[in-house]
């Protein structure tokens, strides 16, 4: 048998669970008395399209350096679920650590010599404690908690502060689960060799740090973004989005004379209503935005291109998920690049934004707000079910009480009286964005007809081809102008001077940042650059210019990213060298380390020490 | 200056409304339609409902679909802003606007294709929401501005103009809307302006969601023998159930009308539907026995026509989701924002 | 004033006509004569989206050499509608003619004086011989053309035949039309100056080619092709793609024993329902297409999604009209490129053909069913309003009785029977297509479960990212079989060897021929390519490697195609010149000429003779 | 071999159909709903129906959209060939496939949220053209599979199990079905096998637009005191109107009913649709009084089941198309393709 794997704060543990048996409160319970420690987590869900019964797992990765990206390979397996015990079990790396029930006893030949193996009669246990069968199932998990704590020293005490903040003023619930905990402890430090090789050790680098998913941060962003009309449609992974928003509005959004609602969000009958709605209430001068995924956004399609042409403010969020079509609804992807950048039949393009965690998900969503009234356009915020429905460690949400909300060009009933010239299409200063008014504004002056066919600088109904032509480049040249308003992209040099570049954006942020660590431990100088947006910045096609070799990291099979760097950049795609990762798990700092140093391989550098991913 | 708020110069005898406003400030840009076309009409009686109900012209917002119908409110109320989306899906982008300025009045006209076949759904779907609206259906059995296929209102036997016979069953839009908990139910005849307008003032009124079917037919491709959408047709089978004036506050009773049983219905507003039965058993405050009626005369052939339900005190989507008076899009930042401090303290709750 | 311009079978004319006053037949007949008389002509339609009363114009070019294109530049205008009258005016050419009706007198002012102008009083002989409005209206026309004939030297004879076939069996209409036209030729030559500068001469130059409009060789295709479910929503510019299937349908395809119908045409009740209907009957065995525009694409995107990742086989015309949103529904665009090739969200790519005439459409609409069947996967046949609505010379159909249809990869109950390995999503041969059973083809084998969610090789579902990514890069594999199977691009070597080559695509192809020429006329050498098919074929990738500078023509505004090559060419975008022409009209020669020379200008070639568009 | 062709070793004393196939023959793959989810008492259901019709499993196709109820189709009839296409749409995948081969039985099997929200148009459309069909709406007033969100056949007032009230106004999909011109329009509720199987054996052998809408209780979201599509809530509201048996030829009639008026209807197939009433007023001949008992009943709270609208003469879309009796999709070159000669006619009438 190998050595046991023996690290500190440095490991990965993933619990292999039955879907509904209520072992996710458990397992936040873990991975938050670990940041309670001081000590980095990111914990994923990986979970089926299935509301009862099937394979779920939490896979939580505990890093002291701060890694928040997937590492790939598991220390430990927490093996709660017998219809998976092979595949779980084959997924453990040599030396590494097995946990399970061992109230039924299993043949050996269903065990692995080269792991350590923790049995515990959880089963037993819960039943001699418990009678009711549903208490015996949730108990199980926080004597399962307990018994951890014990194996890796996770303290004991934060668990339980955690439970009582979880169960304030319920004392009847609070009291069991502590207990719970106390005999799965107990138990363990009794009759399991504890610690493990595996520990867990107070440390002071979590700092100021959030812990929040993706989704409610978005929902957080667009309560400070103003946004007061939502409609949505139920859509994995988007629609805790509309979920968390309602849950942040109830509290802060409540006239408190009243008791009424300065917001409305509407459960619309699918996503054609929704995107129509929040194109209506954009036309009359509200904040509107949907949340969605990939079958959404393509059924939102048509609506897209009115907005486009029609010059209507809209936030799109788009937590994608694995394509095409149903695709995988509960895995990741980064695959409706080209979707939502050109939405729509015709002539389109769409400002997207990449955030890269939740922090980013708060700023990005209150700035889409500011940019779709600037802009008067669609904006969509690119998510994913990896940022959108784990909980990810971030830097803390700021806000300064000076911001004003920037309600771009709107033409007021004073400007109309003091005989402005207002043209719904007239692009009176060169940045191709004219004025609007908000319906009702004026008896006589400003009222317009809105439409999706061509018209002229006065909004006149017009078939005309230099009319038409005049439009569409005035729309170009908004384009333009969103080109300098969207977030910059994140430079990142290499700690030497290199030909060698990358580029990413959103969710693979957090295994990009460890691979270029990696690379650079291995000697391979790589500048970064992190795209935040499209249209892009001078700053990519400077960064494209100013490397020999740029290789673009994405979660999706067509390189959609590149493409439209290509495209966009003018860059000459032999540049530009795809990094690819699609199979519906999150990309791993492994796997880019692997396609990049094997790829400068090829490019005559210096051979490389083989990665295992 | 805008090309709709074109000068007016109006012959100073034109009678002015309250508001100061002749008849020609709720016209709009010269119709495209063809000479005749049903839709015309709609859009004279919808200035005149506008005129004599003294709606300052800027406090409604118009939207419409795509179709010949849709068109139409390019031709009325020039001084509206008005919102011509995409096909079928009027509905919903009429649902957001309201949302966002619950103090506008919302007309939304559509065509029978328009809302019984691409947006069948989300016509339903703002109906059952209670979106309060006026939705104007102008229904000629056909598409018009595609030239002439048949649309879901056709009736199964009714022939186009080329001698196709439609096999399909036909939508009326009517029993769906009360089916949908419209609370203000209403059909008419474009050819008959003294019984529309009215029934467009009470829509306007009503605070809730309004729902009028108006056939109205199509000159150019379903006005022939064989169709049950031509003037002829709809004139022979027309069957008026009651005729309807609205008053702005109650006034007495005129004696203007002939015989006939009269009903004051106060809506929630104040305004007064005074109902004149033109049928003794139909009455308009029973949904069921609406709709039951309606599904029985339906089969006799015969379109009725009048107020066929209303409900005088009608929830609206406003109601059920409990927004404040203050329309959202007049909401600043002290109204929004919850600011730093709020912040503050939910970062530490993320900890 | 100028010299009156002197032209034999080679000018343009222009008739202005009110939308419903029954002008179409008329012009028509006044098209088809001089193709009778062996001139070719190319005749188009400009309409406004409207029913009666707004403007319309019918464009017809008459051109010995056989150039189809739109030429620019306006000959002759039949001025009919007093509502255009000055932007009519305004468009003749210096030298240019004018007809007008002269019943009613205008001033002198509102006339031009380099022009040459004939008036005839056609509303005065129209009510002095008809007394009915509607024959008023109706006959107007028919003088009119029987004016022009004298004018303009068309065989009076020729117009006649036409009325006769026309009015076959119809007495009672035939000859008043006849009479109609003798009076209007009659006071021609008695009171007007014949013939006039432009004449149309007896030639030899129309040869076996055939005059129909696209979609109706669409749909003829589609019959051939052996379609029989046809599922379509009207839209402008596709709807007569229905229409005209379901005439030939009724003529070509009713079982002459029962008088029933061997094809089912389903007018829909949207876009939505039309695509699902397709895929309903592709997926059960049926050949099965719609046709749509913009809009409806939009609509189709989930759908298609669906189609890509179920692998059914599904054909989608679309008769691209102006762009985005509604945009302009009577003019003509190639700007959905982008929306049809990456349709729907997550990695999609979807072959599209792209026919440059009626017969080309008749060709690829037969082969996109062969297509779709051999790929499994929805074809597009890229059409547009200016190929699709106007009647154009072309050759003539073709078809081989031996040829059978390929119904590709479908395993039968024998092959079942015989123990085939029946995996849904199995490549047994390396081409990326697997094979599929029918609905009901075995009582106990073959039956699978169709889904737009992962599955393995034999339609089992999982989550799994191995079995995922093994199905995505097997449609890679089976696009790459699909490179070789579309139509190949068709060469054009210039006189002279060029660094300098251009690309085209669709209803461009007349326009481009004409500006070749020309070119080559002005010593500029080009070689050409015209592509056919997406994906494109290696000989793209060759040709754009052999030139140093590529134009791509493209009638829309991002240059769409130029993107696509780029990326799927690797090709680097500095070397592929855009020249878009975005303005709802069909491009000119006279553009492209301008827009290709200016740019050789650039990069430093001979300076070239200015020419006006 | 295929995933689904699995071997099924069947003990040897499990009785067998007229083809042979024992109810096991009719199972699909293990479902993965939830312990006590009403959709897999209809998927049972569906088994014993086509058991006992002796329904060759390959002569019927399976088509649903995307949800919880969707996914059934996995769950029976693995012999079947089943699409689970995508959300809302499964009646125009159905009417295509209908289209291409008119010898196979349809089988479409949705959801509320699916059937009443997102594809409420396809659902409405797809019966008013008289597909030839078995539609089963799997109808718990939720989105199940997205979690327990309301859908729009959820009641006006009922309580999700967060509390939450649902303020819309609920479609009542029986009602819309029998105005689309379904010609055969049942309720029923999934406890209640006896009542549901015959259901779906008659409208199997319904050669017309067959719709089913089963209250099939969501345990997971919508089986708690407040909603209205509870275990509990459907079985106290329940009020059958008639009990269906089905019959292929005309047999003697059976005196195992408790007594009760016998009615007996002829389809248009030969099979006979023997239905004892429950409630004597109830006449399922006739669509209007059907639909004015229906809005009655549902007013006073009850939800009625039974059969409760039949024509056993339906016209369907392959007669109105007047399509051939041979299968399109076994159409050969020589039907389809008119060849050479023809289309050299063609290309001189366009010269
Ligand atoms: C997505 C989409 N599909 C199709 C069309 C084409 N279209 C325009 S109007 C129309 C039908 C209009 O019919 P109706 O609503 O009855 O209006 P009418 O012209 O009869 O007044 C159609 C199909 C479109 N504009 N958009
Ligand atoms: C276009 C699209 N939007 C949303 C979804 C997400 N979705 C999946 S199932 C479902 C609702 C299913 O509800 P219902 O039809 O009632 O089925 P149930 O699960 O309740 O049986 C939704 C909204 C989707 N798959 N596709
Ligand atoms: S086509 Fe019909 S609906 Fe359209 S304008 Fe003409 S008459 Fe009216
Ligand atoms: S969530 Fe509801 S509908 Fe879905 S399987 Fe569970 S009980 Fe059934
Ligand atoms: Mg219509
Ligand atoms: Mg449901």
């Amino acid at each position: 048998m190998p050595q046991p794997i023996q690290r500190i704060n440095d490991f990965v543990i993933k619990f292999a669970n039955v879907n509904g048996s209520g072992s996710a409160s458990a397992n936040t319970l873990f991975a938050k008395a670990i940041l309670r420690m001081g000590v980095p987590v990111s914990p994923r869900n990986i979970f089926p399209s299935n509301i009862q019964g099937l394979p779920t797992w939490y896979e939580v990765r505990v890093s002291e350096q701060g890694y928040l990206g997937r590492r790939g390979g598991i220390d430990m397996m927490v093996a709660m679920n017998p219809q998976t015990w092979d595949q779980d079990l084959k997924e453990i790396d040599p030396g590494g650590y097995l946990f399970y029930d061992s109230a039924k006893s299993l043949p050996r030949s269903r065990f692995r010599d080269d792991i350590t193996v923790i049995g515990m009669p959880l089963t037993e246990i819960c039943n001699d404690s418990y009678t009711d069968s549903r208490q015996r199932q949730l108990f199980k998990n926080i004597i399962c908690l307990g018994a951890l704590s014990a194996l890796l020293e996770v303290d004991p005490n934060e668990i339980a502060q955690l439970i009582g903040e979880q169960y304030k003023g319920k004392e009847t619930l609070l009291k069991p689960n502590v207990h719970a905990l106390q005999m799965g402890r107990d138990y363990a430090l009794a009759q399991l060799k504890c610690p493990i090789g595996l520990r867990v050790q107070r440390a002071d680098r979590v700092g100021e740090r959030i812990f929040i998913e993706g989704n409610s941060a978005v929902a957080l962003g667009a309560v400070y973004g103003g946004a007061t009309v939502c409609a949505w449609y139920p859509l994995t992974p988007s629609s805790s989005v509309a979920e968390a928003f309602t849950r942040h509005c109830k509290r802060l959004r409540t006239e408190p004379e009243t008791g009424r609602n300065r917001y409305a969000i509407v459960q619309a009958e699918d996503e054609l209503a929704s995107i129509g709605i929040v194109i209506g209430a954009g036309w009359n001068g509200a904040r509107a935005f949907t949340a969605t995924s990939g079958p959404g956004i393509s059924l939102m399609t048509e609506f897209i291109g009115l907005a486009y042409f029609a010059e209507v403010p809209a936030v799109i969020v788009n937590v994608q998920r694995g394509g095409p079509s149903t695709g995988m609804p509960t895995r990741t992807q980064q695959s409706d690049l080209l979707s939502c950048a050109y939405a729509s039949h015709g002539d389109t393009k769409h400002p997207l934004l990449f955030p890269e965690d939740p922090r980013e998900c708060f700023d990005m969503s209150a700035l889409a707000f500011d940019l779709a009234d600037r802009l008067q356009t669609p904006v969509f915020l690119m998510t994913d079910l990896d940022i959108g429905m784990n909980e990810r460690l971030c830097d803390p949400f700021v806000w300064d009480d000076c911001r004003r909300m920037d309600r771009g060009k709107v033409m007021t009933r004073e400007m109309l009286d003091a005989g402005a010239d207002f043209g719904r299409y007239l692009d009176v200063d060169g940045d191709g964005i004219p004025f609007r008014t908000y319906p009702g504004t004026h008896p006589t002056r400003g009222a317009y007809f809105t439409r999706g066919t061509t018209k002229d600088r006065y909004a006149r109904y017009s078939e005309e081809g230099p009319v038409y032509v005049d439009n569409m480049q005035r729309l170009l040249r908004k384009f333009e102008t969103a080109r300098g308003l969207v977030p910059k992209p994140v430079l990142r040099k290499a700690a030497q001077a290199t030909r060698h570049g990358v580029i990413y954006f959103g969710s693979t942020s957090p295994a990009m940042s460890e691979a270029l660590e990696l690379l650079e431990t291995q000697g391979l100088h790589v500048d970064a650059l992190r795209v935040r947006a499209f249209p892009f910045c001078d700053e990519v096609s400077e960064f494209i210019a100013a490397h020999d070799q740029v290789f673009v990291v994405e979660q999706n099979r067509d390189a959609q990213m590149r493409m439209m760097l290509v495209n966009e950049c003018a860059a000459d795609p032999a540049r530009l060298s795809p990094v690819l990762h699609y199979d519906g798990t999150p990309v791993t700092a492994r796997f880019i380390v692997r396609e990049i140093s094997a790829n400068l391989g090829m490019f005559n550098i210096a051979p490389l020490r083989k990665l295992v991913s | 200056m805008t090309y709709l708020a074109k000068p007016k110069l109006h012959h100073p005898s034109l009678p002015v409304n309250r508001l100061g406003y002749t008849r020609r400030d709720y016209e709009g840009t010269v119709s495209t339609l063809c000479a005749g076309c049903g839709h015309d009409s709609i859009s004279a009686a919808i200035v005149q409902a506008c005129f004599e109900l003294d709606v300052a012209p800027h406090r409604l917002a118009k939207l419409s679909g795509i179709g010949c119908s849709s068109k139409t409110p390019t031709y009325f109320l020039g001084n509206s802003h008005g919102f011509n989306s995409v096909h079928g899906r009027m509905p919903s982008v009429l649902t957001g606007a309201n949302l966002a300025n619950r103090d506008l009045i919302y007309l939304g006209v559509s065509g029978d294709g328009d809302s019984a076949s691409i947006g069948f759904g989300q016509f339903a779907h703002s109906v059952r929401r209670g979106v309060d609206m006026v939705y104007i259906v102008e229904n000629n059995g056909v598409y018009g501005l595609t030239k002439g296929q048949f649309s879901a209102t056709a009736d199964r036997g009714s022939k186009s103009k080329r001698g196709v016979t439609n096999m399909d069953a036909a939508i009326d839009m009517v029993s769906i809307a009360l089916q949908m908990g419209a609370t203000y139910v209403a059909r008419s005849f474009s050819g008959d302006k003294a019984q529309l307008a009215p029934l467009i003032k009470g829509a306007i009124r009503h605070r809730g969601a309004a729902f009028i079917d108006v056939i109205s037919p199509c000159v150019a491709f379903n006005n022939h023998p064989g169709s049950t959408k031509s003037y002829d047709y709809v004139r022979e089978h027309n069957e008026a159930v009651n005729f309807l004036d609205v008053m702005i506050g109650r006034g007495p009773i005129t004696t203007e009308y002939a015989p006939g049983e009269l009903r004051e219905v106060v809506q929630h507003d104040g305004s007064v539907l005074r109902l004149r039965k033109l049928r003794e058993d139909y009455d308009p405050g029973n949904r069921i026995i609406a709709m039951n009626m309606l599904q029985e005369r339906a089969a006799k052939g015969e379109i009725v026509t009048g107020l066929l339900y209303v409900d005088p005190q009608p929830v609206d989507l406003h109601a059920h989701l409990n927004t404040v008076e203050t329309p959202l899009n007049q909401l600043g930042e002290r109204e929004l924002i919850p600011g730093r401090e709020i912040l503050e303290h939910l970062n530490s709750s993320l900890r």
